[in-house]
């Protein structure tokens, strides 16, 4: 009885959570492994198998069996990487499944539509894998909440270390996708080097569907510019920088420097795909598996064993945001979205990787340790493709929720549904 | 094509095949209609055989059938040339054993010159007559050698279709209404042609409206009628028979 | 009644029942059963089987009658999804403005492409209207989305923001689309034993819409104007040489046609409102190309047959992932449900898009007019010979 | 003027691409009059020929290292390739090195099987059937072999590299006082894909073989009556069209890693340029693919970018409205071919 | 002053001068055969009439007005049908279907939007389709597919759906080539009737030298695309050149 009044109050023994990621689609690999993460984290919920990052979360809550005693069941769906998929998608969860709560995505507009509805249909969505700043931007939603990291704290990150590897003068030619996260994610580079001295001579926008990239690179070699940054992510991302490769930028000598180029979203899928063309490249990525604090060895443990590779960083934020709802709602004693905005707006807790972390009540933003990385020049294995270069501590990310970079948005009111 | 003979009889009907040509109990569909009802005829070889009847009485569906034709399929029935059985064959197959059909619509191609439509023809084997001598046949034909094919007048589309059916060494000529558009003088021509191929010992099939014209023509008739035969003789019968001519063919 | 010969209005009523039995009908598996994975019953699967439907009615408008196969028809689709989401920013959530400018700017947008597009026939034809629509969808998802000018709110999709005038918007009426107050999402649940049905204010309204749609296509393919584009379809030589301009039939054809698809945007947006660009793009305009091959183009039903059953497969069979499966095979002994899963696996969930392909390849090889052929059989073989007769001469009648 | 000849270079090379599969495609689709939507399927598998091949030479036995650790702290185990052991390190690293050039005599049987296969198990049987229809089914089929490959090979790209001899960068023009630097990759596909069509044309010009296809292609059941096996012409014109798609996608490999849906990214281009070349005209197919590739890189140049914003977006889309309203049936397009 | 005017057309395909310099003047209510050999230019001139093709110099007026410049469609709104050589009809589409285009196209014009009128309900044109059908002996076909005809019936229907747009001026190209010969002289009748029934003019073109002199009043001869004689058919019957050239010897008795 205590739970009534909101969207799909659990009924009974159970809780079910909707799992909702790109299964076809260029982003079907990452959504594989955003799955098996999911299996995991309820596995550990449910007190099934060694509990993960269970026993390292500050957090102590979570005791093993189910959320607030009742056993956690979960459905799937593929958003294929569409917003109107991912929509009817989430809305099939909601509408027919139950859900309580949405998580997962594989792209900012996904992530965005998705919370949205989550926000007008009263549950709870917790995105996984989105970097553009709008998300806790100007598309915040009180229903929603963020645990990846974003454009502007991928630059914090990478400009110091940027400035650092390559000098404080440098000419930096951008690559973007053209659409909202590839313009947040320049637009948060391009501020973060130039304040360190470094110059913007180009910004070129290259379409979605582009393929090729040759007549954009060639342009590059006669700018003037000594740095090629590529806002680029998935495929994009593996053709632009392959591009780049061949056209051999990475050989060439502009006025004496070498010519440098950065790819400032990594994952460790994308880098696979990318092969040899990403060695020695820089970047910033929101988790890796060699990281050696309790909660990423217990995790990677755990993922490892169960599938016999190494968890991705996609499967990393989504595993801990699964734990995350689930110790809200233990907190709050309530599954009513409400309760659970309550209780997750300015937690800090520990243990989940990436050390000490906030989540801000005033835009939904995770704040933690941000790394920047560098493709491996002799990796041992196949998924030994990047080594941590510096782990950029939380100060340094943290900006303020009116940063103009993040204006113009509206949290709401949290919206229980029903 | 998939038709199995019909050995009902006991025996190969091969071996008793009368005829150069053996049409026997053949019984062809387009999709459900059930156009060509049961029909047998033989042809000897170079004789010219007239085959006639009224609009839509089967006649052209006969010989698309003949010819193997994916359209009507024969469902039923042998059909024998030279002691070769046809209704096992497709359609290139029976050309190859040497049916040559002259469509009603001509069935000129569309996108080749009138050279390369009898070129056409003349790539798989046995060829027939040469293209020069083709064009002593017909020099019009030779005139518009260059010219794409589906441009020419009417009449000289129908000399073109002839020709492409000689330039194969064909055993039997099947012509759907070969005089059809065509100017009188030019029929005067391919009457004589028609003569001409006959004296080479080419077996023909004629199929042709003007009743009277191809019965002067031809050894003997076959007179269809909603499918089926309802004469079969020869020519000067049907020519001294009104009863028949009006019956079946209005004349 | 209502200018319908008997059989149409047989069919027509055929319809009326399924659609507004719907949720019964779709929904016949009890809820905790494992076989209510294939329960389609639910506001959004039931909203985008009508609403697809239209798309695919008026599609077939101009494919099916016609033989104009326009590769670009997604383009109406979003124009009319970004006009009624704009409505719903400048006057607030009232769903009427909304779908009626959505049918009002795609018909234009129609008109100036089909001007254009039509002067050109057969696969040139389809190439130019998937030019335009390709080049739609590239201004939409970028360049008209720019901070100047953003008209189309780009990769995000265009939704309503706080800070929008909505200038009709009162706090009496609900925060979210509605036809004069009754909210789209609104919905009753009835719990009948085992079962649960839904029925949701927004679905029925998209239902009755879609009535509408199909009895105009009725009477469209019924008269003398469908018997003109039949006769484009048939021989246009023939027509300019009996004194008929076959340009502005076509062209008529096509704004009708495009209308049909603005006002099945406009519903997608007025059942939730956010439209993105995506539903500009070329495997958009694919898919109801699809939706009316598979059901059966130049058919009445087919096309809505074909819709549903794509957006059934993208919904449902998208779904059943690895735990589903051990919940369906748990009675087996551990080894054969390994296995059993093994085989099944690749087509289901991750792997609905195979399930689908092999669908189309199915369909078409076996049924080559498409899902409505299958019907007939299914009927003819229920009917018994005597049927198939007749079977047969309503076949000479080709859209039935 | 180096950056004019360098975007002349890049259109040429997409302008490859474009016209290799374009070729293709005009063979089945212009020439048999069939729309292949799985043409793009064709073009995936090629270059998935080449991933399988370095696959298979990458084929490996493992050993267990204990001095160093895997990602879960166990022994690492360390894998050698087959070839290196049966050939020596040297030879096998070569052999891996070369695979894409290796695969391209790898896959000329097996596009050749495949297209046999699909003609004689699929399509032979849609010749006759309308577009409507035949879109369908290949569409359907082009859905079925992209799945087959993502559930062996994922979704992500896989890398397939040039051989390291072809994989730097050629500076040419020295002579001309131009100072260009151009992948050699990119120019060995150039000339590749020169070889490739210009072997193309000569088979069907110079042979009556072509001859005999555009005839079945406009009246099949007349060509017939001719004592020609038309069937068994398309089947072979249908398995050349696949090995032209498949060596088309084993080459560009190296210029963008394979993955399962990039024919699908250059199926819908492919129509546009084989419509935009003229209905079933190969020079025109070829010459669409080029002036589409060079207008394409020209168009994502800043200086045309800035001048009229998006127009790399759309120039393709654009030129393609407009050459197809200026004439009626494209750069080079025949009469009467796939006008209704 | 004839119905028909046409002057000094000229139309060349390449090299080869398919029309020249052909003048001809049809008079009002008359029938008008028009014979030569194969590839004389008959046909091609037809299509110069009816707009689908433009000559290259020379004038059509058809009751004082130029055809030239005009569309197909309009051509044949001001009152000129054409029947061509191989069948033109509606062929997916069934017997009483194709009429009632044609007869709709009389009433309403080259355009009309009557999307949701019940074509069924229009009284006038399904009674005027019904009786054409009827008059040609095709009403037992009405819902045959007209591709699956056989080719005469094909050629009726297409008179018939000719005749049903009541034109002043009726062109048929060879309307009886394929037909047997009952029917033949079935259409013959029929043409005569409908000279009879109301006020036609009749060009006609034709190989079958019986349809042709027991219809036409008038004949011209066209050779190598231009006129070589005009006149009545007793005169044209005994006109050496046409003999020679044209009729050969057997057809005369015919
Ligand atoms: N493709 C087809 N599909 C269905 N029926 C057909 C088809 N072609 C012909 N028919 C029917 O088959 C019957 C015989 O036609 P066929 O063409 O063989 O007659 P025919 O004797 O050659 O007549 P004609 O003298 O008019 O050429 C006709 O009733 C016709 O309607
Ligand atoms: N489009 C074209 N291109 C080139 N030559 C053409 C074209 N159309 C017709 N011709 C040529 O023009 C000449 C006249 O053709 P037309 O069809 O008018 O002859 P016709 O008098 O109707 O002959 P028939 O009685 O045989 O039908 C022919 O030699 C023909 O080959
Ligand atoms: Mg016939
Ligand atoms: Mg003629």
């Amino acid at each position: 009885a205590s739970h009534a009044g909101f969207t799909n109050a659990p009924q009974g023994g159970t809780v079910t959570l909707g799992f909702n990621v790109p299964q076809s689609g260029p982003y079907a690999d990452e959504g594989a492994d955003e799955l098996r993460a999911y299996q995991l984290a309820v596995e550990h919920l449910n007190g099934e198998g060694d509990g993960g990052m269970l026993q390292t979360f500050s957090s102590k809550v979570l005791e093993g069996n189910g959320i607030l005693g009742k056993k956690v069941e979960y459905v799937t769906g593929d958003t294929q990487t569409k917003s109107d998929a991912a929509r009817a998608s989430a809305k099939s969860m909601i509408e027919k499944d139950g859900a309580v709560m949405i998580t997962g995505g594989s792209s900012s507009g996904v992530a965005i539509a998705v919370q949205g509805l989550c926000q007008e249909a009263g549950v709870i969505f917790m995105a996984g894998l989105t970097h553009s700043n709008d998300t806790t931007g100007k598309d915040k939603k009180a229903n929603g909440f963020r645990h990846f990291f974003n454009g502007y704290m991928s630059g914090a990150a990478l400009a110091p270390v940027l400035a650092a590897q390559y000098g404080n003068d440098r000419k930096a030619y951008h690559l973007t996708a053209d659409y909202t996260w590839g313009w947040t994610q320049q637009e948060s580079i391009a501020a973060a080097t130039e304040a360190l001295g470094w110059q913007t001579v180009n910004n070129v926008l290259t379409p979605l569907a582009q393929t090729d990239f040759s007549s954009y690179i060639a342009p590059v070699l006669n700018s003037g510019a000594d740095v090629l940054v590529l806002n680029h992510y998935g495929g994009n991302m593996v053709n632009s920088l392959t591009n780049a490769v061949q056209f051999g930028l990475r050989e060439k000598i502009i006025d004496g420097k070498q010519f440098e180029i950065v790819v400032p979203l990594f994952s460790r899928l994308m880098a696979r795909g990318a092969g040899e063309n990403i060695k020695g490249i820089l970047g910033s990525t929101n988790w890796h598996w060699s990281l050696q604090d309790e909660g990423t060895k217990a995790f990677v443990q755990s993922f490892g064993t169960k599938y016999g590779f190494p968890p991705s960083q996609a499967a990393h934020t989504c595993y801990v945001q699964t734990l995350l709802y689930a110790d809200a709602v233990a907190r709050a004693g309530s599954f009513n979205p409400c309760a659970v905005v309550e209780a997750l707006e300015g937690f800090e807790f520990d243990g989940l990787g990436n050390g000490p972390t906030l989540y801000r009540a005033e835009d939904h933003q995770c704040f933690k340790d941000v790394l920047v990385v560098r493709g491996k020049e002799n990796p041992t294995s196949e998924f030994d493709l990047l080594e941590v270069v510096e782990v950029t501590p939380r100060a340094q990310v943290e900006y303020a929720p009116d940063h103009p970079m993040f204006a113009g948005g509206n949290l709401g009111q949290c919206n229980p549904g029903a | 094509m998939n038709v199995k003979p019909d050995f009902n009889k006991g025996k190969n009907y091969a071996e008793t095949a009368p005829a150069f040509l053996s049409v026997w109990n053949m019984e062809a569909y387009y999709g459900e209609s059930y156009i060509v009802q049961n029909i047998s005829f033989n042809v000897h070889e170079g004789e010219i055989l007239a085959l006639l009847g009224r609009n839509g009485a089967g006649k052209t569906s006969t010989l698309r059938s003949i010819a193997r034709m994916d359209n009507p399929q024969v469902t039923h029935g042998e059909i024998w040339l030279d002691h070769k059985p046809l209704h096992l064959m497709s359609s290139h197959q029976a050309a190859q054993a040497g049916i040559g059909l002259v469509p009603e619509d001509r069935c000129i191609i569309p996108g080749l010159t009138v050279e390369e439509n009898i070129q056409l023809a003349q790539i798989a084997p046995p060829i027939g007559w040469s293209i020069s001598r083709l064009y002593e046949l017909f020099p019009r034909l030779g005139e518009r050698r260059k010219q794409e094919g589906v441009t020419l007048s009417g009449g000289e589309q129908q000399m073109l279709a002839i020709a492409r059916a000689l330039a194969r060494d064909i055993k039997v000529l099947l012509l759907d209404e070969p005089y059809e558009g065509l100017a009188p003088v030019i029929v005067d021509e391919i009457e004589k042609t028609l003569r001409i191929i006959k004296e080479q010992g080419i077996t023909t099939i004629l199929v042709e409206q003007n009743a009277v014209r191809a019965l002067e023509l031809a050894d003997r008739a076959v007179i269809l009628d909603t499918g089926s035969v309802v004469f079969d003789g020869s020519a000067k019968e049907v020519l001294g028979n009104a009863e028949l001519r009006a019956e079946y063919l209005a004349i | 009644m209502f200018g319908l010969k008997n059989t149409d209005l047989r069919l027509l009523l055929i319809v009326f029942v399924l659609t507004m039995a719907a949720p019964f009908i779709l929904n016949p598996f009890p809820t905790e059963s494992g076989l209510a994975q294939f329960n389609a019953g639910y506001p959004d699967l039931m909203q985008k089987f009508v609403i697809f439907g239209i798309f695919a009615i008026g599609f077939n408008i101009l494919f099916g009658l016609t033989g104009y196969l326009s590769f670009g028809h997604a383009a109406f689709l979003g124009v009319g999804s970004y006009a009624c989401v704009w409505m719903f920013k400048l006057l607030g959530y009232n769903v009427v403005p909304g779908i009626l400018l959505s049918i009002v700017v795609s018909g234009l947008f129609a008109l100036l492409i089909g001007v254009i597009t039509l002067r050109r026939s057969g696969i040139y034809f389809s190439i130019l209207t998937l030019a335009f629509a390709q080049m739609s969808f590239a201004l939409a998802y970028s360049v008209l989305s720019n901070p100047k000018f953003n008209l189309t709110n780009g990769e995000t999709g265009l939704q309503v923001y706080a800070d929008d005038p909505q200038w009709f918007h009162s706090d009496r009426l609900p925060d979210l689309p509605h036809l004069f107050g009754l909210s789209m999402r609104a919905t009753h649940k009835m719990q009948l034993g085992a079962w649960e049905f839904q029925f949701n204010a927004g679905y029925y309204m998209c239902a009755v819409i879609m009535l509408v749609c199909f009895y105009l296509a009725i009477r469209i393919f019924r008269s003398p104007f469908g018997l003109m584009l039949r006769a484009v379809k048939s021989n246009q030589q023939r027509m300019n040489y009996t004194g008929l301009n076959s340009r502005p039939y076509t062209l008529a054809a096509f704004v009708i046609s495009g209308m049909y698809a603005g006002l099945a945007g406009g519903l997608l947006s007025a059942v939730d409102p956010l439209a993105g660009a995506e539903r500009m793009q070329w495997t958009a305009s694919g898919e109801v190309v699809l939706m009316t091959i598979l059901g059966g183009a130049g058919t009445l039903i087919g096309p809505v047959l074909g819709a549903g059953l794509i957006k059934y497969f993208e919904n449902i069979f998208s779904k059943i992932n690895e735990s589903v499966l051990h919940q369906w095979f748990g009675f087996l002994p551990d080894g054969l449900e390994d296995f059993v899963i093994t085989l099944i696996y690749p087509f289901v969930g991750k792997g609905w898009h195979l399930t689908l392909g092999l669908i189309f390849m199915l369909v078409v090889i076996f049924l080559p007019g498409g899902l409505i052929e299958g019907g007939q059989r299914i009927g003819r073989a229920l009917r018994g010979k005597k049927a198939s007769d007749a079977g047969k001469s309503a076949s000479t009648e080709p859209a039935e | 003027m180096d950056a004019i000849i360098l975007q002349i270079l890049n259109g040429l090379d997409k302008g490859s691409a474009y016209a290799l599969i374009a070729l293709g495609l005009t063979l089945i689709f212009g020439t048999l009059g069939v729309v292949n939507f799985a043409h793009g399927a064709l073009f995936m598998i090629g270059a998935f020929c080449s991933v399988t091949l370095s696959k298979l030479l990458n084929l490996s036995f493992e050993t267990v290292d204990p001095t160093q650790k895997d990602f879960l702290g166990n022994p690492l185990k360390v894998k050698t390739p087959y070839v290196q052991e049966w050939f020596g390190p040297e030879v096998g690293a070569a052999i891996i090195d070369w695979s894409v050039p290796l695969a391209i005599l790898f896959a000329i049987p097996i596009m050749l099987a495949v297209g046999y296969v699909m003609e004689r198990g699929l399509i032979k049987h849609f010749y006759k059937r309308p577009h409507a229809d035949q879109i369908l089914v290949t569409f359907g089929l082009a859905i079925v072999l992209q799945e087959i490959v993502k559930f062996y090979f994922g979704a992500n790209p896989i890398q397939t590299p040039a051989p390291d001899a072809l994989s730097g960068v050629a500076t040419i023009g020295g002579s001309f006082g131009l100072n260009i630097s151009y992948p050699v990759w990119r120019l060995v596909y150039i000339a590749f894909s020169g070889l490739l069509i210009f072997g193309a044309f000569a088979f069907l010009q110079f042979t009556t073989f072509g001859m005999v296809v555009r005839a079945g292609m406009a009246d099949r059941e007349t060509v017939q009556l001719l004592g020609i096996d038309i069937d068994r012409r398309f089947t072979i014109m249908f398995g050349i069209a696949a090995a032209i798609a498949g060596l088309a996608g084993v080459m560009y490999g190296p210029i963008n890693a394979p993955n399962y849906h990039m024919g699908m990214d250059f199926l819908v281009l492919s129509f546009v340029v084989v419509v935009v070349g003229g209905m079933g005209s190969l020079p025109g197919a070829v010459l669409a693919g080029f002036l589409l590739g060079i207008l394409e890189a020209f168009a994502s140049t800043t200086w045309a970018t800035t001048t009229i914003p998006g127009i790399n977006q759309i120039i393709i889309y654009l030129v393609a409205i407009i050459v197809l309203l200026t004439r009626p049936r494209g750069l080079m397009g025949k009469k009467g071919v796939m006008e209704d | 002053m004839g119905i028909l005017e046409v002057k000094n057309v000229n139309k060349r395909f390449g090299g080869l001068q398919a029309l020249g310099d052909v003048n001809l003047s049809v008079a009002e209510n008359t029938v008008h055969a028009i014979i030569g050999p194969n590839g004389a230019g008959k046909s091609t001139l037809l299509n110069v009439l009816v707009g689908k093709l433009i000559p290259d110099t020379g004038s059509v007026m058809f009751d004082g007005q130029s055809v030239l410049g005009r569309k197909p469609f309009e051509i044949n709104q001001m009152g000129i049908s054409r029947v061509f050589q191989t069948p033109e009809i509606f062929g997916d589409l069934s017997v009483m279907e194709n009429m009632m285009i044609a007869c709709f196209a009389k009433r309403d014009g080259a355009f009309k939007m009557q999307a949701i009128g019940s074509m069924w309900s229009e009284k006038d044109v399904v009674e005027k389709a019904e009786h054409m059908l009827e008059s040609m002996n095709l009403a037992d076909k009405r819902e045959m597919h007209t591709a699956s005809m056989s080719r005469g019936d094909k050629r009726r229907m297409e008179i018939a759906m000719c005749l049903a747009q009541e034109p002043r001026l009726l062109l048929l190209d060879e309307p009886t080539a394929g037909m047997a010969r009952a029917d033949t002289n079935n259409t013959i009748d029929l043409l005569k009737k409908i000279k009879e029934d109301r006020d036609i003019t009749i060009a006609i073109i034709e190989h079958d030298m019986h349809v042709v002199f027991s219809l036409a009043e008038r004949i011209t001869v066209l050779a190598q695309g231009t006129p070589l004689v005009e006149d009545t058919p007793e005169n044209i019957k005994g006109h050496p050149k046409v003999r020679e050239a044209y009729l050969g010897e057997t057809q005369v008795a015919a």
